[in-house]
Order: C-alpha cells, then sequence, then structure tokens
C-alpha cells in the first residue's frame, strides 16, 4: 500500500447532506457569516488574489531581471514592482495566510469548540484585512509605491512622490486585522477548550498558533505606531525621523524590525505548526519529544522579541548593541533546529506514506534548514557586513519563506482539503506539482546565494554583465515555481465539483477535526466532545476504528 | 460523529447550560466562560494598546535624552494647572467609572446611569481643559508643521525667569518636543473620545436596563479601557508637564 | 556541436563557463578572513544540512509503509534531545563570536590609516581625497596601505560596498560613519550602493582603481583640483566668518582650535568627549549640543549654510590646524568686537556669508 | 499489543469538566470604599508629583516623577482594574504586556546609549 488514504466505497459515498458550506446559501449569508469556517474560506479567496499580484509581480521582477541592462521596464517602474511584491507577499499574503485561513477553520476544530471566542470580531477582522488590501490595490493603480517593503526613513519620509501614505495605511489597517485574529485565537485557546483537552494534550498545531498570536497581539501595534509616524511625517513634517530637524531616521528602523522580525516569525510558526501534523500522520506516530516541540515554538515567540537589530548591523547602531543582538540571534536559531531534527526524529521507526502533504512537508524541512542556516551566515557580525543587502539576503528569505513557509502552507491546504471540501483533490498530480515546486524553487533561488556571495546588490534594476548567468536560471527557476503554483490552483478548483468524495477521515488521523463529518457542521461538533487521549494516539484511533463502521455524513 | 470521544453531556455542564439568558452566545459553554473570555480579549487588547503607546514613549526617552534643554523649555510653556487639573479629571472620572462597574455588579440600575452619566462629563471635561490648552499653543505659534515658531525660545520666558534662552539650534529642538507632546496627547484624546462615544451608547442601552441584569461584560470591559485610558495619562503627566520645573 | 542546440543557448553557456565564479575576488586584507569564515559556515552548514537529509532519506527508505506497516510508537529521548540542542548551540555560539572579531577589525580602522572622505548622495558617490582630488563614482587607492573611509550621506541611506574587499559601510545623514581596509591586489573592482536609495539605487555604481603606490601618487599628482581640502577649509573658516571667535586674541569668544583635533574636552554637563570629525561636523551644525565647558552658548548654527563637502573641508583643515598663526593673521581689528551675546541672538543669529564660498 | 494499549488508556482520563481552564475565579466585587481610598491616594500622588517637580533633585526629579506615576497606574490596575483579584492568567497577562514594553524600551535605549562609548 503506498497511500494510506482509505476513502470511502464510491458507490455509497455521499457528502453529508448539512454542512457548514450549504447550510444557507447566497453571498449575503457569506458576508455575514459568523461561523470561522466560512470566515477561512473568505480569507483563502482574499489572500490567494493577493498571492497572485505578488506573484504576477515577482514574474515581472525576473522577466526584467533575465538582461542586466534594464530592458523591460524603467528604473521607477522596477522598485514599484518589487516594493509591490514585499508588501503584498508579506502584508496580505503570508502573514495573514496561515493565521487566518488554517487557523481560523481548524482551531476550533482542533480543540473542540463550537467557533472562535469572538465570531463577530473574526468577521470584522475580515473586513479589516479586505479594507487595508483594497487600499493596497488603489495604492499600486494609482501609482504605486517605491519604498520597498521597508519604508526606509528618511526616503519614505522625505525624498519620494509616490503614494507612501496610501500603503502605509493599507497596512495600518490590515494590522489591526492581524491584531483582532490573534486575540481571538488567544482567547480562544485559553478558554473554548473541550473538557478534557489539557495544554499537554493540544495538537502542535495549537502550540505553535498560540505563539503566532502572542506575536500578533504585541508586535503588530509597533509597526502600527511606526507606520502612522512616517504618515505624519510626510503630511505635516513632524520631524521624528528627520535628520535635519534633528530626528533619527535610525528609530523608524528599530520600530519597524521590532515588528517585524516578529512578523517573518509568524511567517514560519504556523508552518511549524502544520508540519507537526503532517508529520505525526503520515508516519503514523506521535511526534518524536512533544513537549520540545511544543516549546520550543513558545521560546521561538518570546525569544523573536530580542533580535530586531539584526537587520541593522551596518545601519549605523552602537556596535555593542549589534553584538547582544547578535547573540541573541544565534539563541532563536535553537529551537528551530531542535524542532527540524525532532521531525526528522519523528520519521524513526514510523511507517511512512508520501502522499502529497509528506512530499511538501519533506520539501520544507529541507529547504527551511538552507534557508534557516543562512539565516545564522546573516546573524554572524563580520560574514553580515559583506552579505546584507546583496542577493544572499533574497535567498534567505525566499528559502525560509517561500521554500519554508509556503510548502508548509501547501501541505496543510492538501492535507486539509478534504475537511474543507469534503473532497479529495488529485492525489498523482498533486505529487508531481509538489517535486515541480521544490525543484523549481532551488533552481530559482540557490543561484541567488552565489550572486549574493559575489556581491550583486538587492533591489538593482540593472546589473553588471557578468551576473548575468545566474540570473537566467534564476528566471528559469521561476517559471517551473510558477507551474508549480499554478497546477494546484487548477486542481483545488477542479477538485471542488469533480473530486472524489473523502469521507470524514481519509487520512485516517488522530487530530479532534478528523472525528467529525467533512466538510464539518456550522456548529462543528453535535455535542461537546470530552477528550480522554493524547494528541497522535494512533493506537487510540486504530482501536476506534476497529470498533466501528466508518460512517460518511 | 465518533460517540467514544464525543461523550454525552454530564450532568454537570448541562446544569450551567440551563441558565440560558439571552445575551448567551451560542458558542460558548456557559455566562462564566463568556464573561471570563470578554474580559481576557479586553485585556489583550489593552496589551496592544500599550505596545501602541510605547512605540511613542520610547521615541519621547530618546530625544528627550538628546535634547533634554530643549524639552525643558518646552515642558515649561505648558499650563501646569491644565496638567494637574486633568489629571484630577481623569482620576476623578476613573473612580465613577469604578463605581459604575460596581453599580452594574449589584444589579442598581439607577446608580449605574448617575455614574455613567458622572463619567462622560468628566471626559467631556477633561477633553474641553486638553482643548483649550491646545488653542492656546496654536496662538502661542508652537503647532509643528502647522504654525511652528521658535520665538518664544530664544527669549526669557517671564515665567521662568531663570531659564536661560536657547540657542537657536536647540530651540529648533522644541519642536520635537512639541511634535511628540502632540502626537501623544492626540492619541490620548482620541482614545477618550472614542471612550466617551462608546459610553454614551452604553449609557442609552443602560437605560433600558441592559447591563443591571446580570450581563455586565460591556461595563466592565469599557471600564477597564477606561482605567488604561487614565494610566497612560498618568504617565503623560509627568512626562510632558514636570520636567525640571524647579529651575 | 554549434549545430546541435540553438545559438542563444549556445552563447549562454559558453558565457557561464567562462564567467563562472563563486566568490568575487580576494582583494584585500579582510577577505580572506570573510572567506574564511564563510567557509566555515558552510562547512557546518553542511553537516547540518547532511544531517537532516541523511536522517530523512534513510528514514523514509528503511521505514515506508510498504517495507514498515506499523509504527512503533516513541515518546522521546531528553539524551538525544539535549545532543541535538547542544551541538548547534555550540557552532552556532563560534558563529557568534568569530563573527564579532571580524565585525570589529572591519569597523576599527588602524590609527596611521589615509584617511578620504566619502559623500552618498542620490545618485552618485562623492569621493574627495586630503590632497584635493575630487572623484565622482570612482576611488583610487595605493594597496597595501590602510584606507580609511569616512563616510556620510547629504540625503537618505545609502551603503558602500566594495564586494572585491568583503566590507560595506552605511552612509548615514547627518551622522560620520567609518570602515577600513587595506587592498593587496592592484586591479579594478566593483563599487556599490547597496542600500536601496531610490529610483536610481542601481546606477550608484563605480569602481576602486587599487593601484601600485607609484601609480598611486602618479595619479594623485595628475588629478588634484590644485587646492587640498585643508586649503578650501581655511578659506572656508574665513568666510563664515569662524576666525572671529575661534582664534587666540584675548577677545576671542570661543575655544581656540589649534590642536583641538583628538584631545579630551569637558563639556558643559561634566562629561568629556574626544574631539573627532564626527564632534567637529556635530559643533557646526549643533553648537549647543554638545556645548564645551566654559563657554557661553553664543555659537550659531551653521546648519544648511554649509554643505556636507564644506564641512569635510572644514573639519579636515580643524585636524590639520597646529597653530593660530594665520588665524589671527586673517582677522581684522574690528571682527575681534564681541559677538551679540545672551538677550537677543535670536533675530540676528545668521553669520556673516560672502556669497559663492559656501560651495568649494 | 492489545493488551498494551488498553494499560495505556486507563492511565490517562483524568476527566476535567466544565470549563477547561482551571484558573477562573469567581466574580468578585470590590467595595466602593476600597474605590473611594485609592481614588484619594490617587488624588494625593497627583499633589504630590505636582509639588515635588518643584524641588530641586538633579536626576531624582525624573526617577521620582516616574515611581510616582508607576505607583498609580499599579494602584489602578490593582484595584479599579480588578487584576489584584484576578486570576493568574490575568495577571500574567499584564506582566507579559509590560514585559514586552520594557524590552521594546531598553533594547532600543541600549543602542542609543551605547552608540557614544566608541566612534566608529
Ligand atoms: C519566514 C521568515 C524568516 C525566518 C523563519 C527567518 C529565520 C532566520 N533569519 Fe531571517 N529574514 C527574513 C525572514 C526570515 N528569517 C526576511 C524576510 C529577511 C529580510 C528582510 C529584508 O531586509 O527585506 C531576513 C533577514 C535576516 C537577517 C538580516 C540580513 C540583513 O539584512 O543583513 C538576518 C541576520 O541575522 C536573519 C537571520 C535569521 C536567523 C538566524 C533565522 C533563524 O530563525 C533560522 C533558524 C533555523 C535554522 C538554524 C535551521 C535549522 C537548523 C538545523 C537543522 C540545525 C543544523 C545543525 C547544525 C548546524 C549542526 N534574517
Ligand atoms: C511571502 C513572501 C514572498 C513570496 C512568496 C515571494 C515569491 C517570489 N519572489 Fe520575492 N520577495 C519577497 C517576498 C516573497 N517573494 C520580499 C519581502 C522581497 C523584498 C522586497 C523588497 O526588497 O522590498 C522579495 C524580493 C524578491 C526579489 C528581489 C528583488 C530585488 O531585490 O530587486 C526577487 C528576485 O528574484 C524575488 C523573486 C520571487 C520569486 C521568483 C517568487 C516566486 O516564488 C513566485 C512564484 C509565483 C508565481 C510566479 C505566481 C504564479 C502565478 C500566478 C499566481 C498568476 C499570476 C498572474 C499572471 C502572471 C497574469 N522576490
Ligand atoms: Cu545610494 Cu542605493
Ligand atoms: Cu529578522
Amino acid at each position: 500500500m503506498s497511500t494510506s488514504v482509505s476513502l470511502p466505497d464510491q458507490s455509497t459515498a455521499r457528502l453529508p447532506k448539512v454542512s457548514y458550506l450549504n447550510k444557507e446559501y447566497g453571498l449575503k449569508s457569506w458576508l455575514l457569516t459568523k461561523d470561522h469556517k466560512r470566515i477561512a474560506i473568505m480569507y483563502l479567496l482574499g489572500t490567494t488574489f493577493f498571492f497572485c499580484i505578488g506573484g504576477a509581480m515577482a514574474a515581472l521582477i525576473r522577466l526584467q531581471l533575465l538582461t542586466p541592462y534594464g530592458d523591460l521596464l524603467a528604473a521607477d517602474t522596477y522598485n514599484k514592482v518589487f516594493s509591490a511584491h514585499g508588501l503584498i507577499m508579506v502584508f496580505f499574503f503570508l502573514v495573514p495566510v496561515a493565521p487566518a485561513v488554517l487557523g481560523n477553520f481548524l482551531i476550533p476544530l482542533m480543540i473542540g469548540a463550537r467557533d472562535v471566542a469572538f465570531p463577530r470580531i473574526n468577521l470584522f477582522s475580515w473586513y479589516l484585512f479586505m479594507t487595508g488590501g483594497c487600499i493596497e490595490v488603489c495604492m499600486l493603480v494609482f501609482g504605486g509605491v517605491d519604498t520597498g517593503w521597508t519604508f526606509t526613513t528618511p526616503l519614505s519620509t522625505h525624498f519620494l512622490n509616490t503614494q507612501v501614505v496610501a500603503a502605509a495605511m493599507g497596512i495600518f489597517v490590515a494590522g489591526f486585522s492581524s491584531i483582532l485574529t490573534g486575540l481571538n485565537f488567544i482567547v480562544t485557546i485559553h478558554r473554548m477548550r473541550a473538557p478534557g483537552m489539557t495544554w499537554f494534550r493540544l495538537p502542535l498545531f495549537i502550540w505553535s498558533y498560540y505563539a503566532t498570536s502572542v506575536i500578533f497581539v504585541l508586535a503588530t501595534p509597533v509597526i502600527a505606531i511606526a507606520l502612522a509616524l512616517v504618515m505624519l511625517e510626510r503630511v505635516i513634517g513632524i520631524g521624528v525621523f528627520d535628520p535635519r530637524m534633528g530626528g533619527d531616521p535610525l528609530l523608524f528602523q528599530h520600530l519597524f524590525w521590532f515588528y517585524s522580525h516578529p512578523a517573518v516569525y509568524v511567517m514560519i510558526l504556523p508552518g511549524m505548526g502544520i508540519i507537526s501534523e503532517v508529520v505525526a500522520c503520515f508516519c503514523r506516530k506521535r511526534v518524536f519529544g512533544y513537549t520540545a516541540v511544543a516549546f520550543s515554538s513558545v521560546a521561538i515567540g518570546v525569544f523573536s522579541f530580542f533580535v530586531w537589530a539584526h537587520h541593522m548591523f551596518i545601519m549605523g547602531i552602537s556596535n555593542y548593541s549589534a553584538l547582544v543582538f547578535s547573540l541573541m540571534t544565534m539563541l532563536v536559531a535553537v529551537p528551530s533546529a531542535i524542532k527540524i531534527f525532532n521531525w526528522s526524529a519523528t520519521m524513526y521507526k514510523g511507517s511512512i506514506s508520501f502522499d502529497t502533504p509528506m512530499l511538501y512537508t519533506l520539501g520544507f524541512i529541507g529547504l527551511f534548514t538552507i534557508g534557516g542556516l543562512t539565516g545564522v551566515f546573516l546573524a554572524s557580525l563580520g560574514m553580515d557586513i559583506h552579505l546584507t543587502e546583496t542577493y544572499f539576503v533574497v535567498a534567505h528569505f525566499h528559502y525560509v519563506m517561500v521554500g519554508g513557509m509556503v510548502s508548509a502552507l501547501m501541505a496543510g491546504l492538501h492535507f486539509w482539503w478534504p475537511k474543507i471540501t469534503g473532497r479529495m483533490y488529485p492525489e498523482s498530480l498533486g505529487r508531481v506539482a509538489a517535486i515541480i515546486l521544490f525543484m523549481g524553487f532551488n533552481l530559482t533561488f540557490f543561484p541567488q546565494f552565489i550572486l549574493g556571495y559575489l556581491g550583486m546588490p538587492r533591489r538593482y534594476w540593472a546589473y553588471p554583465p557578468e551576473f548575468q548567468a545566474l540570473n537566467v536560471l534564476s528566471s528559469a527557476g521561476a517559471t517551473v515555481l510558477a507551474i508549480g503554483y499554478l497546477l494546484p490552483i487548477c486542481y483545488f478548483i477542479w477538485s471542488l465539483k469533480y473530486g472524489k468524495i473523502a469521507g470524514s477521515n481519509p487520512w485516517q488521523a488522530a487530530g479532534l477535526e478528523w472525528q467529525v463529518q467533512s466538510p464539518p457542521l456550522t456548529e462543528n461538533f453535535e455535542q461537546t466532545p470530552i477528550v480522554t487521549h493524547e494528541a497522535y494516539d494512533y493506537e487510540w484511533l486504530a482501536n476506534q476504528t476497529r470498533n466501528e463502521v466508518p460512517t460518511v455524513g | 460523529m465518533d460517540s467514544h470521544t464525543i461523550a454525552a453531556q454530564t450532568a454537570e455542564t448541562a446544569q450551567l447550560e440551563h441558565e440560558h439568558p439571552s445575551f448567551l452566545h451560542h458558542h460558548f459553554e456557559n455566562l462564566a466562560q463568556q464573561r471570563e473570555a470578554s474580559t481576557f480579549g479586553m485585556w489583550l487588547f489593552l496589551l496592544t494598546e500599550i505596545m501602541f503607546f510605547g512605540g511613542m514613549f520610547c521615541a519621547y526617552l530618546i530625544f528627550r535624552n538628546w535634547y533634554y534643554s530643549a524639552f525643558v523649555a518646552g515642558s515649561h510653556t505648558l499650563h501646569i494647572w491644565a496638567g494637574t487639573l486633568n489629571t484630577t479629571v481623569l482620576i476623578i472620572s476613573s473612580f465613577t467609572m469604578a463605581m459604575a462597574v460596581h453599580a452594574a455588579e449589584v444589579r442598581h440600575r439607577v446608580p449605574l446611569l448617575r455614574w455613567m452619566m458622572v463619567t462622560i462629563l468628566l471626559g467631556v471635561g477633561f477633553l474641553c481643559i486638553k482643548g483649550y490648552e491646545w488653542h492656546d499653543e496654536w496662538v502661542n505659534h508652537h503647532v509643528p508643521g502647522l504654525n511652528f515658531s521658535i520665538e518664544e525660545f530664544t527669549h526669557v520666558n517671564p515665567a521662568y525667569p531663570g531659564d536661560k534662552p536657547l540657542a537657536p539650534d536647540m530651540a529648533e529642538r522644541t519642536q520635537i518636543y512639541y511634535s511628540l507632546y502632540f502626537l501623544m496627547t492626540g492619541m490620548h484624546a482620541l482614545h477618550m473620545i472614542i471612550g466617551v462615544s462608546i459610553l454614551t451608547i452604553l449609557l442609552i442601552k443602560a437605560r433600558g436596563g441592559a447591563f443591571t441584569n446580570g450581563h455586565i461584560a460591556p461595563v466592565e470591559n469599557f471600564g477597564l479601557y477606561w482605567h488604561f485610558v487614565d494610566i497612560v495619562w498618568i504617565f503623560l503627566f509627568p512626562l510632558l508637564y514636570l520636567i525640571s520645573r524647579h529651575q | 556541436m554549434q549545430h546541435f542546440i540553438s545559438p542563444v543557448l549556445w552563447q549562454f553557456l559558453v558565457k557561464w563557463l567562462t564567467h563562472f565564479a563563486l566568490f568575487p575576488p580576494e582583494a584585500s586584507s579582510i577577505a580572506p578572513y570573510a572567506d574564511g569564515l564563510y567557509f566555515f559556515l558552510i562547512f557546518i552548514s553542511l553537516i547540518g544540512v547532511g544531517a537532516v537529509a541523511f536522517l530523512v532519506i534513510f528514514f523514509s527508505i528503511r521505514y515506508r509503509q510498504s517495507r514498515h506497516p506499523v509504527a512503533v510508537q516513541i515518546e522521546g529521548s531528553t539524551l538525544l534531545e539535549a545532543t541535538w540542542t547542544i551541538i548547534p548551540l555550540i557552532l552556532f555560539m563560534i558563529v557568534f563570536v568569530w563573527g564579532a572579531l571580524l565585525y570589529f577589525r572591519i569597523y576599527s580602522p588602524p590609527p596611521n590609516a589615509m584617511n578620504v572622505y566619502v559623500v552618498g548622495k542620490q545618485w552618485m558617490w562623492k569621493v574627495e581625497h586630503p590632497g584635493g582630488q575630487h572623484e565622482i563614482n570612482a576611488l583610487h587607492i595605493p594597496i597595501n596601505e590602510p584606507i580609511q573611509l569616512t563616510l556620510i550621506s547629504q540625503d537618505v541611506f545609502h551603503s558602500f560596498s566594495v564586494p572585491a574587499f568583503r566590507v560595506k559601510r552605511e552612509a548615514i545623514p547627518g551622522r560620520y560613519t567609518t570602515v577600513w581596509f587595506e587592498a593587496t591586489r592592484p586591479g579594478v573592482y566593483h563599487l556599490f550602493c547597496t542600500q536601496y536609495c531610490g529610483t536610481l539605487h542601481s546606477q550608484m555604481i563605480g569602481w576602486v582603481y587599487a593601484m601600485k603606490p607609484d601609480d598611486y601618487q602618479a595619479w594623485a599628482a595628475g588629478s588634484t583640483s590644485g587646492h587640498s581640502l585643508a586649503q578650501n577649509g581655511e578659506r572656508l573658516f574665513a568666510s563664515l566668518g569662524c576666525n572671529s571667535c575661534h582664534n587666540s586674541t584675548p577677545n576671542a569668544h570661543g575655544p581656540n582650535l589649534a590642536n583641538v583635533y583628538g584631545s579630551h574636552v569637558q563639556l558643559a554637563n561634566g562629561q568629556f568627549t574626544t574631539v573627532d570629525d564626527a564632534f567637529l561636523r556635530d559643533t557646526i551644525l549643533n553648537p549647543t549640543l554638545h556645548q564645551v565647558a566654559g563657554y557661553a552658548p553664543i555659537m550659531p548654527t551653521y546648519q544648511g549654510q554649509v554643505s556636507e563637502d564644506g564641512l569635510i573641508d572644514l573639519v579636515e583643515y580643524i585636524k590639520g590646524l597646529n597653530s593660530n598663526y594665520r588665524i589671527d593673521q586673517t582677522i581684522d581689528n574690528s571682527a575681534g568686537q564681541p559677538v551679540q551675546t545672551g538677550a537677543t541672538p535670536g533675530g540676528t543669529s545668521a553669520p556673516p556669508l560672502a556669497p559663492g564660498t559656501v560651495k568649494p | 499489543m492489545e493488551q498494551h494499549q488498553h494499560e495505556h488508556h486507563h492511565h490517562l482520563p483524568h476527566l476535567e469538566i466544565g470549563p477547561s481552564e482551571p484558573t477562573h475565579t469567581p466574580l468578585r466585587i470590590v467595595s466602593p470604599k476600597t474605590y473611594l481610598i485609592i481614588g484619594v491616594i490617587l488624588l494625593c500622588l497627583t499633589a504630590a508629583t505636582t509639588a515635588i517637580s518643584y524641588v530641586e533633585l538633579g536626576v531624582f526629579n525624573a526617577v521620582v516623577a516616574i515611581a510616582i506615576a508607576v505607583l498609580k497606574a499599579s494602584l489602578v490596575v490593582l484595584f479599579f482594574m480588578h487584576i489584584k483579584y484576578s486570576s493568574k492568567l490575568m495577571k500574567l497577562t499584564v506582566c507579559s504586556g509590560l514585559f514586552t514594553f520594557l524590552v521594546l524600551i531598553t533594547l532600543t535605549m541600549s543602542d542609543y546609549v551605547s552608540r557614544a562609548w566608541g566612534r566608529w
């Protein structure tokens, strides 16, 4: 048996008569819904839309960099393109996507709750997100912005005539959506757990989302105030970031990175949660060292607040301060290492099957390890002098964000797709896409490490011709990568109508979310579940299924 | 559904379920859970507020360190009586708000309405005094970006004859002080305005007895918010008004 | 061969194979150290990735479902987990210390370094040699001699990067930063602006010419503008009226500047500070920020009246100033009159300024 | 195997029934008298901090002003905001906010303060 999918007999299986998807019909029933699952779907649509915009921008970047001379776009257009790419990918895709889509859908199901603690706020935060996104899209339509995603002052405040205020406003608004989502999750995880669902019975997914939420709540307000100051500086010139008035442009970076460094862990922790679930399920084992993995999530969350100035090593911070921040960065890398090894060890004496989610997971482990270790290169002070602001950094963060988080996201989407829609995606196509993605990714971004060490600066519209060969490789890889993304988008849509009916637990996974019908009822559980087993207890599950005829719907 | 995991509800939870007032949302097990959840949520929201103001305090600290004499001079132009009065007003309003929450807890409708009224009035009073001060600063050309002039700081301040006038370069830095002053008091006032508005809505609802039937969470959480805004002011007052008054 | 594949691809392959490089040239005394750390980092990365890849691949094969149908439940192992916590931790600590040493080496110039000033502005590098040679987007330096760059930006953040030297330093608006290197191989190397600075960020590039000392001398002699920075500074010093207070006559109102560079001075707030480039620049622009003890805060600010280049000239002038003789010569008797003090400097703070002298 | 599994499961269930967070505390009503006392103390402290600012204390002016503000804020948090009577979770929540705030301030200031230690 090469797959663990045990689909119900196709001749008898039917989708459940009532589920959250068909309880009510009509646009209004979606736009005013308070059901966390429907809100998750709406977030999925929103973030996919933004991913496509960001992806189109990436395509433009790579096309432009095919030749060294800046043939395709004008210099300021190119700057607008990569700024839009970074802004949208970070603030409107990767930060919201995993928490707001998978987190929203799964957290209540996994802890045995009927909904998140504040369903109305949940809906409101979707509207905030979309409002922020609309501002951002309007900003792009009305001229765009060329600050880079980092809004470096005084460039952004005094030297650009583009739509900086609108861009900052969009992020400001969307930031409150993050805050409310995080707040909602924390309260839900603390207060809404089913009887018997103790902290150490929680799936590791919940632990990592908990850490993510803490970062949302504590870090996001700081970027809100930083961006508010940028807007004020631009509009009325308050002077706090203006060196000519006695302000300090570096202060902006302190405030910006105080958020944005923790935010990069917002972009990886949920992925780590997903990986824990998938590894456990496809090895049919409890995650090796549950407590260590759980606490390392918390540790990453806490330590992430101590390292932000590693983005400013050469920017003029005190050298002593740089020393402290470098040390803390080394420390924050350790919990990630623990996780990687614990997942690997989970496979030991497992019974491993290689369905699509597992393939993505293996990809994640490899790519995140490379991305993380190159992060250590950058955390090393003397090395960072040479590497900072080059393509090495670009390669580093695409390895962790795209190779790591996007792979994890794909793993998660494939894993829970049957739960979300009640139907399977086409398995073999899924595997093909996973492999394409992995190869395309490496082809795109590995050459950038070399480019970076050779010294090619990032955010360059045109570059010295000797860097062309590696750039061509990278652009070629991006085409492969694009196929790797478009394929799943297509077959996911296809599967909505034609996918095989999944049944409640196609992967034979042990989590609570798999013990209810797929797609679930609006109220999730007919009765409040009482939890008597540990997380990933496959022996318990085996017992259950042995005693029972699987029912669908 | 798996009947082994999902055991029937126990007698105990069923009993709690029994109390099922209209304001208990369907997804909560019981009132205690709902109330705790909302208070907890409110606290988390206040954490974000701490960090939001935290960014401003951070900026304040840095520039106060750098441009201390400009900050002193700026501080000396504020009306200390207005600041002290406003602190008093806010503290009293915090007290009245606490009393309003208490009235809701013991389910006394009329005292609840009265305490809320008083709190609103004090809040408005605070804003009026603040408005008066801002007007004064506008008249004195102290609003950065709009009508700022360093004139006053390069001369001796009659209220502080002991102060030396600032050299022009340091006098320029008073603008940073004022930027932070308007930023911080402005953000604080914005919170006050929002607070007064919400409290007015709560007051209208309270007239119909909405919060004296055991459903105190909105009043209680609003109280937390109001006290938090008070705390922000408790820090703003010494930081902005009381820099080196003895000079 | 050419006939079998498309000519474009062929050209590309040829180009790649002939231009393929993994490292930029190692052209400074720092470069081998940086590369050493880089190789160490690659080495531990290979260990790390190798270990993970080995485990994952080995387990995938050994415990695949068809071969190992029933999983064995294992809780964890404190010993193992401690191992893979501590080993990376130790390796990361080594990297930290090594990196920190390198960092301090790159950012602590040796005392005997030759100083070159670099002003960044959108979108060009202006290089000023003490001898008065000005260059745009180019830097000529002798090899085997430590060169210290003093960088400043006129507008936004820029970053001065020479990959072949493995050094890079931000040019910050309003603040001097420094970096140093010693070129070891003659050649022409890329100079990049690596900090995103607006539309033509990618055009803010140039070349560093590392030359044999003799060649450098020849170049320096051939391209001087005729006035050294210090000479420009001297003229500026007179035309801005600095000499009316900073001189050695009895009624001078400001500190005597001869030999002030490098000395320790006490500030009005009691602290001591060393007079360096940054201090001099700060005091010209914001005189009261570091008020020197014993003097009244009467010096007007020159903010907005001297360009960064002018400031560099002044700094360079004061640096080399070891006697007040020439200053005292330049002041006429009336300039010794007391500057307006205390009561009403507000309105009349503008210093006397001869037109056309601010921008040398 | 079968046997083993059974054992495994019988150890586990410590069933906690009811709302799962064990830290929930019953509603505690604080008496108006407490509020009044705290209110009066706060007003006194306000008067004190204003008065002290007119006394020359050197650097301690700032220290005292902040100390009084912290004291006042703690009183508000503990009594008006009921943290004194709240669950551990709430106390922890407040502390974590404070902690992160301090991290922001101290680590940022550490840069600004140590910049003057050596000029590069
Ligand atoms: C998902 C996002 C994400 C993640 C998880 C990380 C993770 C890390 N990042 Fe990265 N980073 C970014 C996103 C991310 N980063 C982005 C977006 C930027 C650029 C922003 C910009 O300027 O535009 C950036 C930039 C950046 C810089 C600044 C570079 C510069 O501008 O000069 C630094 C410097 O310290 C850094 C370090 C690290 C470190 C040490 C980690 C660590 O957390 C990594 C820890 C993981 C591991 C270490 C791998 C697992 C380890 C093992 C398997 C053990 C191996 C075993 C042995 C060694 C024996 N990152
Ligand atoms: C989540 C974050 C995320 C993601 C997913 C990506 C994805 C990609 N990124 Fe990006 N990137 C950033 C975050 C991200 N990036 C950030 C933060 C920056 C820094 C910006 C800055 O400097 O300010 C950056 C910068 C950046 C650069 C450097 C630009 C420069 O410095 O000059 C490059 C260059 O190669 C690049 C490439 C890519 C590529 C090829 C992908 C690929 O993975 C994308 C592949 C996907 C597709 C190609 C989309 C598939 C196609 C569609 C969905 C349909 C689209 C529709 C049409 C084409 C009509 N990115
Ligand atoms: Cu200057 Cu980039
Ligand atoms: Cu970071």
